[in-house]
C-alpha cells in the first residue's frame, strides 16, 4: 500500500481506468483490423450479374435463348412481365433444351420435362427449375443477378425480385 | 440364400429401423454391462460384425463403398471404438465389482506405487509409437490417397459429401436447417463437451474406470458419441447415396431413385389439415403454434424435471448450472425427437419462417 | 576394449555436455535422464504405476502428439512440391503420385491426418471414461476439446488442397453450412434483418463464409486461404495449445489416477 | 511471517505509463484505419457522383417539363373518383374477398394431395421399373400400387383444377371492382415512367447517411457505394517477362463515364470515350468487356492511383500541369507505360497484323508509308515488312546516267540539288564536323563516286530522232499523267517518285530519252512504268525536262579527296584484319585510283548505301541498320542517350534519333568508323511523330490468336493486292479503296480525270481485267491520261485481279465473254430503248460528242460485252448513283419506274434487261460503210 499512497487515490483510479479502457479498445481495434483484413476490396470472380438488354427486345411468349450459352439463363417474357430461368436441370445438373414446338423444356439426360414456367411435369427431377433475381438497371436494361436463386417449392417465386413486372 | 439375406437387410434398413435398433442395442449394453463386457459376448459381437463384413465384402457394391480410400478409416474406427468401448466398460465393471466389495479399484491399488518414467513409460511410448508408425506406413503402402478428376465448379458430384468426420452434421441436415445442423448443434457440441467438467463435479470416479457411480454421465456421453455422432457418420457415409437418398447396405446407388417427399410444416398440419382455415398471412400468427411448442419444450421439462427426477441435481448444481445442463440435454435430445417426429408425422419444420431463414 | 570405448564416449566432455549424467541403470541416472532431457521432461521423473500402464491410457494422447509430429514433418516436405494455386495444385499432387521420389509422403500425410482424428477422439474417449476431466483437470479438458476441434479443422482445411472434385465439393458442402450462421451468414436466420437504408448488409460478399473462402465460392482465393490456415495459422494455434495442454498435465498432477 | 520481497518501483505510478502507451497504441491504430481508408479513387468517385447527380437532376427537370400536367391531373382526379366508387361497394368486396379466402385451405390441401400422390407415383414407377429389370418378386407389388394410384392421382388433379378454376373466378370477381382503378393507375404510371426512372436513378446516386455509414472505415466491406471497378479480361494477358497473368483493368474506377454517353464535355477523368462507335460500346468492334483499356493504351491496369497507373503526358505542358495537380512523376520501374495520346495508334498493330493499313489508324498508316518511302525497311530488319522494295534507284548502270562530278556534288548534300529529295544526307553531319573528319568525308564521297563509276555496266543508249519541242513536252508531262507520281518545279504532283527538277544539270539526253521510252531497259526492277511513248513524245519530254537546270549546284565545288586522308582511312579500315606494317605495304603497292576504289567499297559498305540502291559487289551484303522488330519493348537501358538531355523514354529517344540521327554522338570521343551512321532525312515534326508511332507499334508481344484480327482468304488476297497497289502507286491516278490520287486533285474536269475504280471487281470481267492489266488499251479515248504498261508478271496480275474481285465481294471466274440468254423480241425492245434513251449520244466518240466536254463522254459500248459483267450492267442502268456517286450517267429508271411506257409493257425491270441484252450484241456502226446501228452478233441461245 505504500506506493499507492504516493499519488492520491482518485488520480490513480482515473489513470487505472484510462489505461485499461484504452488498452481494451486498442486490442479490440487490432482484432477488428484482422477481421477486416479478411475482406478484400476487390476480388477476382466473374460477375454474377449481367445486363440483358432492354425489355422491349424480348417478345412476349417466347423463350429467349441468347444468354443460355454465356450465362446459363433463359429469359422469358410473358404478358405480365419477365423472369429469368436457370438452365440447370434440378435432377442432375444437365442442361435441358427448349422445344418450341412442344412448348416445353426437355432434359436430354434423363428426359425430365418442364413447362415454360419452369415447373416440372414429367420424368425424374425432384423440383422445378430455379429462377434468378431479375430487376431493371438504372439505364432501363434488364439486370439478372445469378447470386440469388428462387425456388418454387419454397414459395420463393412470390418474391417480387424473382419476377420483373412490366 | 445370400441374396435373399441381403435383400432382406436392404428392405428392412431405413433410417428409422437402423436408428431405433442402435438405440435398443445401446440400451441393452448399458443395462447389462456385466454380461455385455464378458469375453464371450465381446467375441460374439466381434464375430457377428466380422461375419457381416465378410458377407458384405462379397457384394460388389458394398465392397466399393467400404473400400473407398476415404471410407476405410471409418471401417477401422468401428472396430477400434467398438473394442475400446467394450474394453473400457469391462474395466469399469471390474472396478465396480471391486468397489462393491469394498476393495480399491485396480488403479487405486497401485496409486501410491510410483515407477520411474525412464525407462518404464518412455519405453512403452517408444514401442507404441513405432508400432503406430508401422501401421501408418503399411496403410500408406496398401492404400493410395484418393485423387479424383480436377476440380470442376460447374459439375457437382452426386452425392457431394463433406469429409467423413463431418458427415454426422451433414446427416443432421436431413432433419434440421443448416443453421441448426451446421452451426447451432456443432456449437452446442463443443460447448457441451467443454461444460462437462463443470456440470459433472462428482469427485468419485476420477482417475479410474467405473460405470455404476457415474451411470447417467456415461450413458449420456456414450449416447451422444455412439448414437448421435458415430452412427450418423456411418449412415451418412455408407447409407446415403445420390440426392442424399437412403440406400440399404447392399443396394446399388441409383441416381434415379425417387423417394416421395411428403413432409409438411407444423403450421400446415395445424391450419390446413386439422383446422382447415388456411395459413394466416402474418408469419408470427402462422408460426405461433410451433413457436409456442418450442418454447414450451425449452421451459416446461426443465421446470418439471427440477421438481422431480432432477431434484437432487438441481440442488447440487444451483439454478444457473442446472439450466445450462438441462438446456444442453434438451438440445441433444431434440435431435432424436425431431428424427422421430419426421418419421412418424412427416413433420418438416416445427417453426418455418423462410422470410428470415429461420426454420426449426 | 569394448567397454573402454563405451567409457571413452560416456566420459568425454562432448557426451557430458549433452547428457549431464552417466549411462547407467542407477536410479539417479534414470531420474536425471528425464530431468535433464527437454523432451523427456514432458514427463515427471516418476509416475503412478497405474498411469504408466498401456491398458489405462491406451497411449492415445501420446500417439496424438506423435502423429502430429509426423504430420508436421511430412507436411513440411510436401510443401516443397506443392503450390496452392488453381493452375498448379492438382498437377503438383499428381506429381507426388507419379514421379516425386517418395511421393508416398502424401499418403502418410493423408492417412496420418485421418489417424490423428481417430486417435484424438480415442484420447477424449479414454479421458472421459476414466473421469480424468474432473478437478483439478477441468480446464485442461476444455483445452483438449479445443484441440480436438482444431484437429478436425486442420484435416478439413487440408482436404481442399489436392483441388480435385472430392476436395472442392467436400469443402463446398462443408463451408455451405457457414452461410447459415445466424446473423453472420447471408442465409442464416436474422441476416435479413440487418439492413441499412434498404441495403442488405450481410450478403454473399460480406458474410462469414466469404471471410473463410475469400470469395463467394470455393475458388482460387479459398485454396490459398485454406493452405495458409492448414500450414500456418491452425498449426501455430495447435502448438501453443498443446504446450499449455502438456504443461497443465504436469501441473495438474501428471497422468490422472485415483485420488 | 515472511519478509516482504523488496519493491522495484511504484506500481501505481507505472499505470500512468501504461495508460500513455495504451493511448498511443490506440491512436496509432486509428491512424492506420484512417490512412487505409483514404484512397484517391474514392475522392474521384465522390466527385463523379456529384457530377452525375447534377446531370441527372437536369434530366429530371427536362422529364418533368415534358410531362402533360393537365392529363396527369385529370387521371389523378379520376382515380380518386374510382376510389370513392370502390368505397361504396366495400361490403360487397369484403364478402367476395372472404369467399375467395375461404377457398384457400381447400386449394392448399388439394394441391398438397396432388403433389404427394404424384411423388408416390414417381417413386412406385422407379421401384417397379427397377424390380422388374432385376426380376424381383416385389415388382408385382409396385405394379399393383401403380395401378391403384393412377386413378387417385387423376382424380386429385381434376379436383385441384376445379378448385383452381373456382379460386381464379372468385379472385377475378374481386379484381373486377378495382380493375378500372388499376387501368387508370397503369396509364398514369406509363406517363410518369420516364420521370420515375430518372427519380430512381437519382435515388441510386444521391449520397445518404446510410451510404456514408456503409462507406465508413472498417464497415466498407459490407456494401460500399464507393467501390473499385474492374474489368477482368479472359482472353488477354499481361506479360511479366516469361510469365503471363490475366489482364485486369481497373481504369474505370476513376474513368467512370468512359463508356457512358452523355459525359462528352465532362472534365477528365470523367469524360466519355471520344470514339464510342469504335471502342468500348457493346456494338463497337472493341467492346469494353472484351478488350478493356490497357491493351490499347498500355499502362498498369491493376493500379488505382494516378501515378502507378503510369499515366504519360502528351507534352511538356501537360507534364507540368500533372506535377502540379497530381504530383505526377514517371514510374521508372514499370515497363509498359501508358502510350501518350499522340502515339496511341501504335497499339493497334498488336492485333491488326498482316494488314497494309490499319483501318482508321491514320497516323500509324502514315508512319508505315513514310517508313517505306524513306527506305527504313531497307536498312532495318522489321518482321512483317520484309517484302518491301528498295527505296533508291538501281546504281548498277549509273555511269550511263550521271558523271562522277555530279555524284560527288550530290553526296555533299543531296538537298542542295533538290530540296524535296528522299535521299538522306550522309556526310558532313553533326558528328563529322572537325577538319579531319570533313576531309575524311570528302575522301569517302569521291571514293564512292569512283567505285560506282568503275563498277557501272554500260547500257546501250539511242540518240533521240530529232530535237524535241520543250513546250510540247511540258504539255505531255502534264497531260499523260506523269504528275501522279512526279512533281514539277512549281507544280505539286505526287511524291512517290523524284521531283522532275534540275535534270538538265544531272543526266544526259540520250539516257533520258532511252529511260522514257522504256525504263526497264536501264533499270530492270524500277517501279517507273512504261507509258508507251512515241519517239516524238519521248523526244519532246526529254527536251522539256532537260530545260530545267540547277546552276548553283553545277557551279558548286566538288571537293577532291586528299591522298593522306584516303591513306589514313584505308589504314584504319584494314587495321581490324591485318597488321599495320602489312597494311602499309599493301597501300604502297596501290595506285591512287585503286586506293579510291577500295575506299569507295569500304565507304559504301560502311554507310550501307547498298540497302536502298542496288550496287554491284554488294548483292549479298546484310544491311547495316539494327533490327527493329521489337523496338517498342526494347529495354530502356539498351538505348544510349549519351549526353543528350531529353526525357529517358523510348518515344523521346526515337523522336530525337529521327530528328538528329547522329546527335547521340554529341560530346563523345569516337573514331571515324565508330560513329553513328544513320543518315539525316530532314524530317518534319509531323513526319517524326508518325514515324515514332510506327516504331512504337513494333512489338513481338504475342496476342492471343482469338484477339487478333485474322484475315480470311479473301481479306488476305485484298491485303496482298493493297501492298502491290501501294508499290505501283495506282492511287496516284485512280480513286480506289478509300483514297483519291494526286492526279484527280489536279484535274479540274472530273470527266477528264482517271476513272474511279471502286467496285471495279463487280464491274469488269476477271479475264478482261487480266488482259487489260498486262496490256492496257484505251477505253475512254477522250482522256489524255495514259494508263501505263507496268510490265506485270502473271503472279502480280493475278494478285491485282483477285484484289479487285475480293474488294467488291465478287467471286473469281476467268470465263470468257458470257452473253446473257434472251429472246429476239427483247433485243428488239432493247434496241428501241437504246435509241429512245439516246445512249449513243455520250457513249460514242464522234465530232458531236467531242464538243460536249469530257464530263459528258462515256466509254465505248462495243467493249461492254467483253469487259463488263452482265449483272453489273443491270444494276448500273438501274441506279448508277449508288454504284458511283456523282457519275454523269443519267438515272433513267428512278425508283424502279420507266419513262417509256410503250415498250415491254412499261416494265422497268424487263426494259433494263432488254437494254443490257441489246448491249451484249451491239457493234458500233462502221461509219465508213454507212451502216446503221444494228445488232450484228447472232443471238447465242437462239442458235443453241
Amino acid at each position: 500500500m505504500n506506493d499507492t499512497e504516493k499519488i492520491d487515490r482518485r488520480t490513480f483510479l482515473s489513470w487505472f481506468g484510462l489505461a485499461w479502457v484504452s488498452f481494451a479498445a486498442a486490442t479490440t481495434g487490432a482484432l477488428s483490423i484482422i477481421l477486416r483484413f479478411l475482406f478484400p476490396n476487390v476480388v477476382f470472380e466473374p460477375p454474377t450479374s449481367f445486363k440483358a438488354g432492354f425489355p422491349n427486345e424480348y417478345e412476349t411468349g417466347v423463350v429467349d435463348e441468347r444468354w443460355k450459352a454465356k450465362y446459363g439463363v433463359w429469359i422469358i417474357r410473358v404478358a405480365e412481365g419477365i423472369y429469368a430461368l436457370s438452365t440447370i436441370c434440378t435432377h442432375l445438373g444437365c442442361t435441358p433444351n427448349w422445344l418450341g414446338g412442344e412448348n416445353k423444356f426437355k432434359c436430354p439426360c434423363h428426359g425430365r420435362g418442364f413447362y415454360k414456367t419452369g415447373i416440372n411435369f414429367e420424368g425424374p427431377a425432384p423440383r422445378p427449375l430455379e429462377r434468378y433475381r431479375i430487376s431493371l438497371a438504372e439505364d432501363g436494361q434488364i439486370l439478372v443477378d445469378k447470386s440469388k436463386k428462387f425456388q418454387q417449392e419454397k414459395g420463393e417465386w412470390n418474391n417480387p425480385e424473382s419476377f420483373l413486372t412490366l | 440364400m445370400l441374396e435373399s439375406f441381403k435383400n432382406f437387410l436392404n428392405s428392412v434398413s431405413s433410417p428409422v429401423t437402423i436408428f431405433t435398433s442402435a438405440v435398443l442395442v445401446f440400451a441393452l449394453f448399458v443395462t447389462f454391462p456385466r454380461q455385455a463386457t464378458s469375453k464371450p459376448a465381446g467375441l460374439a459381437v466381434l464375430l457377428l460384425v466380422l461375419v457381416f463384413f465378410g458377407i458384405g465384402l462379397t457384394d460388389e457394391h458394398f465392397r466399393t463403398i467400404v473400400s473407398t480410400p476415404d471410407n476405410v478409416p471409418i471401417v477401422g474406427l468401428i472396430f477400434l471404438f467398438g473394442y475400446f468401448t467394450w474394453y473400457a466398460m469391462r474395466k469399469a465393471v471390474i472396478n465396480d465389482r471391486r468397489i462393491e466389495k469394498g476393495e480399491p479399484t485396480v488403479e487405486q491399488a497401485e496409486t501410491n506405487e510410483k515407477v520411474l518414467v525412464f525407462p518404464y513409460l518412455i519405453f512403452i511410448e517408444f514401442v507404441v509409437a513405432l508400432a503406430y508408425a508401422v501401421m501408418l506406413v503399411l496403410w500408406s503402402i496398401f492404400l493410395k490417397a484418393p485423387l479424383e478428376e480436377p476440380a470442376n465448379p460447374t459439375v457437382s458430384p452426386n452425392p457431394s459429401k463433406a469429409p467423413w468426420y463431418f458427415l454426422g452434421l451433414q446427416e443432421m441436415l436431413v432433419y434440421f436447417d443448416p443453421w441448426i445442423a451446421g452451426v447451432l448443434l456443432p456449437t452446442f457440441i463443443i460447448l457441451g463437451l467443454c461444460a462437462i467438467p463443470y456440470l459433472d463435479r462428482d469427485p468419485a470416479g476420477s482417475g479410474y474406470y467405473s460405470f455404476k457411480g457415474r451411470k447417467p454421465v456415461i450413458i449420456v456421453y456414450l449416447f451422444g458419441f455412439w448414437i448421435l455422432w458415430i452412427l450418423l457418420i456411418l449412415t451418412g457415409t455408407f447409407l446415403r447415396g445420390p440426392n442424399w437418398n437412403f440406400f440399404g447396405p447392399f443396394e446399388v446407388w441409383d441416381v434415379h431413385k425417387v423417394v416421395p417427399l411428403v413432409n409438411v410444416n407444423l403450421s400446415e398440419l395445424i391450419f390446413i389439415k386439422w383446422l382447415g382455415v388456411g395459413l394466416p398471412k402474418l408469419w408470427f400468427l402462422r408460426e405461433a403454434p410451433g413457436i409456442l411448442t418450442v418454447l414450451a419444450y425449452l421451459v416446461i421439462p426443465p421446470a418439471i424435471l427440477a421438481k422431480t427426477v432432477f431434484k437432487n441435481v438441481f440442488k447440487k448444481l444451483g439454478a444457473v448450472r442446472y439450466s445450462i445442463l438441462v438446456m444442453l440435454l434438451l438440445v441433444m435430445v431434440a435431435l432424436p425427437i425431431k428424427m422421430y417426429l419426421r418419421w412418424a408425422f412427416n413433420l418438416k419444420y416445427l417453426v418455418a419462417i423462410p422470410e428470415f431463414f429461420f426454420n426449426i | 576394449m569394448k567397454m573402454n570405448i563405451g567409457k571413452f564416449i560416456t566420459e568425454s566432455q562432448l557426451y557430458k555436455s549433452m547428457f549431464r549424467h552417466g549411462y547407467s541403470t542407477s536410479e539417479r541416472d534414470r531420474a536425471l535422464s528425464v530431468m535433464t532431457n527437454v523432451f523427456f521432461h514432458l514427463h515427471p521423473v516418476k509416475v503412478r504405476k497405474s498411469g504408466a500402464r498401456f491398458g489405462f491410457t491406451w497411449c492415445a494422447g501420446g500417439l496424438s502428439f506423435f502423429v502430429f509430429l509426423t504430420l508436421v514433418v511430412s507436411g513440411i516436405l510436401l510443401m516443397f512440391y506443392y503450390r496452392p494455386t488453381v493452375e498448379y495444385a492438382y498437377n503438383d499432387i499428381m506429381a507426388l503420385r507419379e514421379h516425386v521420389p517418395f511421393g508416398i509422403m502424401r499418403e502418410l500425410h493423408r492417412w496420418g491426418a485421418h489417424a490423428m482424428i481417430i486417435t484424438v477422439w480415442l484420447h477424449m474417449f479414454r479421458v472421459f471414461m476414466t473421469g480424468s476431466y474432473k478437478p483439478p483437470r477441468e480446464f485442461n479438458w476444455v483445452i483438449g476439446v479445443i484441440l480436438l476441434v482444431l484437429t478436425m479443422l486442420l484435416s478439413f482445411t487440408g482436404y481442399l488442397l489436392p483441388w480435385d472434385q472430392l476436395a472442392m465439393w467436400a469443402i463446398t458442402v462443408g463451408s455451405n453450412m457457414a452461410r447459415a450462421t445466424p446473423f453472420l451468414g447471408h442465409e442464416g436466420p436474422g441476416a435479413a434483418l440487418l439492413s441499412l437504408g434498404g441495403i442488405q448488409l450481410v450478403h454473399a460478399g460480406s458474410d462469414v463464409r466469404f471471410a473463410l473462402l475469400g470469395g463467394r465460392f470455393v475458388g482460387a482465393a479459398a485454396l490459398l486461404r485454406f493452405y495458409i490456415l492448414h500450414c500456418v495459422a491452425i498449426p501455430t494455434a495447435v502448438v501453443v495449445l498443446m504446450s499449455v495442454h502438456f504443461w497443465r498435465i504436469r501441473k495438474d498432477g501428471g497422468i490422472s489416477g485415483p485420488l | 511471517m515472511a519478509k516482504p520481497s523488496p519493491s522495484l518501483y511504484s506500481i501505481s505510478k507505472t499505470f500512468v505509463w501504461f495508460a500513455l502507451v495504451s493511448l498511443l497504441l490506440l491512436g496509432s491504430l486509428i491512424a492506420i484505419v484512417l490512412l487505409d481508408h483514404h484512397r484517391d479513387w474514392k475522392n474521384w468517385q465522390k466527385k463523379f457522383i456529384a457530377l452525375k447527380l447534377e446531370k441527372t437532376e437536369k434530366e429530371l427537370k427536362a422529364a418533368d417539363e415534358k410531362l402533360d400536367k393537365k392529363k396527369i391531373q385529370d387521371l389523378r382526379l379520376e382515380i380518386a373518383r374510382t376510389e370513392s366508387d370502390l368505397k361504396a361497394h366495400q361490403s360487397e368486396r369484403a364478402a367476395r374477398r372472404k369467399a375467395a379466402a375461404a377457398l384457400e385451405p381447400r386449394l392448399a390441401r388439394a394441391k398438397a394431395r396432388a403433389q404427394d400422390l404424384k411423388q408416390f407415383q414417381d417413386s412406385y414407377k422407379y421401384f417397379f421399373e427397377e424390380y422388374r429389370v432385376l426380376g424381383d418378386r416385389r415388382a408385382a407389388d409396385f405394379e399393383k400400387k401403380l395401378a391403384e394410384i393412377a386413378p387417385r392421382l387423376t382424380e386429385a388433379k381434376a379436383d385441384l383444377e376445379d378448385l383452381e378454376k373456382e379460386s381464379e373466378a372468385k379472385k377475378a370477381a374481386l379484381e373486377a371492382f378495382a380493375q378500372k382503378e388499376k387501368d387508370l393507375q397503369k396509364a398514369l404510371d406509363q406517363i410518369l415512367q420516364e420521370k420515375t426512372r430518372v427519380e430512381k436513378k437519382i435515388a441510386n446516386v444521391k449520397p445518404s447517411l446510410a451510404k456514408d455509414i456503409l462507406n465508413a472505415p472498417m464497415l466498407d466491406f459490407l456494401h460500399p457505394s464507393l467501390q473499385i471497378q474492374q474489368i477482368a479480361l479472359d482472353g488477354l494477358e499481361d506479360d511479366y517477362h516469361f510469365a503471363k497473368t490475366q489482364k485486369v483493368d481497373r481504369c474505370t474506377t476513376c474513368h467512370l463515364a468512359i463508356d457512358q454517353k452523355g459525359f462528352e464535355d465532362a472534365p477528365q477523368p470523367f469524360r466519355t470515350h471520344p470514339k464510342m462507335d469504335l471502342y468500348l460500346g457493346a456494338a463497337s468492334p472493341h467492346p469494353v468487356e472484351k478488350f478493356g483499356c490497357t491493351v490499347c493504351h498500355s499502362g498498369n491496369g491493376h493500379s488505382v492511383s494516378f501515378i502507378t497507373a503510369s499515366h504519360t503526358p502528351h507534352d511538356e505542358a501537360q507534364a507540368k500541369e500533372w506535377v502540379k495537380k497530381y504530383h505526377w512523376r514517371e514510374i521508372e520501374k514499370w515497363d509498359a507505360k501508358m502510350l501518350p495520346i499522340q502515339h496511341v495508334q501504335a497499339a493497334c498493330a498488336k492485333c491488326h497484323r498482316s494488314v497494309v493499313e490499319v483501318p482508321q489508324a491514320d497516323k500509324l498508316n502514315r508512319g508505315r508509308r513514310l517508313a517505306a518511302r524513306y527506305g527504313c525497311f531497307n536498312c532495318h530488319k522489321i518482321s512483317g515488312f520484309e517484302d518491301r522494295w528498295k527505296a533508291g534507284p538501281d546504281l548498277r548502270r549509273v555511269g550511263s546516267k550521271v558523271d562522277r562530278e555530279w555524284v560527288i556534288r550530290w553526296l555533299q548534300n543531296p538537298r542542295d540539288f533538290r530540296s524535296s529529295t528522299r535521299m538522306p544526307q550522309i556526310f558532313h553531319l553533326s558528328n563529322t564536323q572537325s577538319p579531319d573528319e570533313k576531309n575524311r568525308d570528302d575522301a569517302a564521297i569521291e571514293a564512292i563516286a569512283v567505285y560506282l563509276m568503275k563498277n557501272s555496266e554500260t547500257v546501250e543508249l539511242s540518240v533521240p530522232p530529232a530535237i524535241g519541242n520543250a513546250e510540247k513536252g511540258e504539255t505531255f508531262v502534264k497531260q499523260l499523267g506523269c504528275l501522279g507520281c512526279h512533281s514539277l518545279p512549281g507544280i505539286k504532283g505526287g511524291d512517290a517518285a523524284a521531283e522532275l527538277s534540275g535534270l538538265g544539270s544531272k543526266v544526259k539526253p540520250e539516257w533520258l530519252y532511252a529511260w522514257l521510252k522504256n525504263p526497264r531497259h536501264y533499270s530492270p526492277n524500277t517501279r517507273m512504268p512504261n507509258l508507251r511513248l512515241s519517239d516524238e513524245e519521248a523526244a519532246d519530254i526529254t527536251a522539256y525536262l532537260l530545260s530545267n537546270c540547277n546552276d548553283p549546284f553545277e557551279k558548286s565545288a566538288a571537293p577532291k579527296a586528299r591522298p593522306e586522308a584516303v591513306d589514313q582511312m584505308l589504314l584504319d579500315s584494314m587495321q581490324g584484319t591485318m597488321r599495320h606494317a602489312d597494311a602499309q605495304k599493301m597501300l604502297a603497292g596501290m595506285t591512287d585510283e585503286e586506293k579510291l576504289e577500295a575506299l569507295g567499297k569500304k565507304s559504301i559498305a560502311h554507310q550501307g548505301c547498298f540497302a536502298c540502291h542496288a550496287i554491284k559487289g554488294f548483292e549479298d551484303q546484310k544491311p547495316i541498320g539494327a533490327e527493329l522488330s521489337n523496338e517498342s519493348r526494347k529495354d530502356i537501358h539498351q538505348f544510349d542517350f549519351g549526353f543528350v538531355d531529353i526525357e529517358h523514354s523510348r518515344r523521346a529517344f526515337i523522336a530525337q534519333k529521327l530528328r538528329d540521327p547522329r546527335g547521340y554522338d554529341k560530346g563523345k570521343v569516337k573514331a571515324y568508323y565508330e560513329k553513328l551512321r544513320m543518315p539525316q532525312f530532314h524530317l518534319s515534326d509531323e513526319e517524326i511523330e508518325s514515324l515514332t508511332t510506327f516504331v512504337l507499334s513494333l512489338t513481338d508481344e504475342s496476342m492471343p490468336l482469338e484477339m487478333q484480327k485474322r484475315p480470311d482468304l479473301r481479306e488476305a488476297g485484298v491485303e496482298k493486292g493493297r501492298l502491290l497497289v501501294s508499290k505501283l502507286n495506282c492511287n496516284a491516278c485512280h480513286a480506289l479503296d478509300g483514297k483519291t490520287g494526286a492526279l484527280r486533285a489536279l484535274t479540274e474536269d472530273p470527266g477528264a480525270a482517271p476513272p474511279i475504280l471502286d467496285g471495279e471487281g463487280a464491274k469488269v470481267r476477271e479475264k478482261w481485267l487480266h488482259e487489260f492489266l498486262k496490256n492496257p488499251t484505251p477505253i475512254r479515248p477522250w482522256l489524255t491520261y495514259r494508263m501505263p504498261t507496268f510490265g506485270l508478271s502473271d503472279e502480280e496480275t493475278k494478285t491485282l485481279v483477285e484484289y479487285f474481285a475480293y474488294l467488291a465481294h465478287e467471286n473469281i471466274s476467268y470465263k470468257g465473254a458470257e452473253v446473257p440468254e434472251t429472246s429476239p423480241e427483247k433485243i428488239e425492245a432493247g434496241k428501241k430503248l437504246f435509241g429512245q434513251l439516246q445512249c449513243a449520244k455520250c457513249h460514242e466518240v464522234n465530232a458531236d460528242s467531242a464538243a460536249m466536254g469530257a464530263s459528258f463522254l462515256a466509254p465505248d459500248l462495243t467493249l461492254a460485252k467483253k469487259r463488263l459483267k452482265p449483272e453489273w450492267v443491270k444494276k448500273w442502268i438501274e441506279d448508277p448513283q449508288t454504284l458511283q456517286e456523282g457519275t454523269m450517267m443519267p438515272t433513267f429508271f428512278a425508283d424502279g419506274q420507266t419513262p417509256i411506257t410503250d415498250v415491254l409493257g412499261g416494265d422497268a425491270k424487263e426494259q433494263i434487261e432488254a437494254i443490257r441484252d441489246y448491249l451484249y450484241r451491239y457493234e458500233a456502226p462502221d461509219k465508213t460503210k454507212g451502216e446503221t446501228r444494228e445488232a450484228k452478233i447472232p443471238i447465242a441461245n437462239q442458235a443453241a
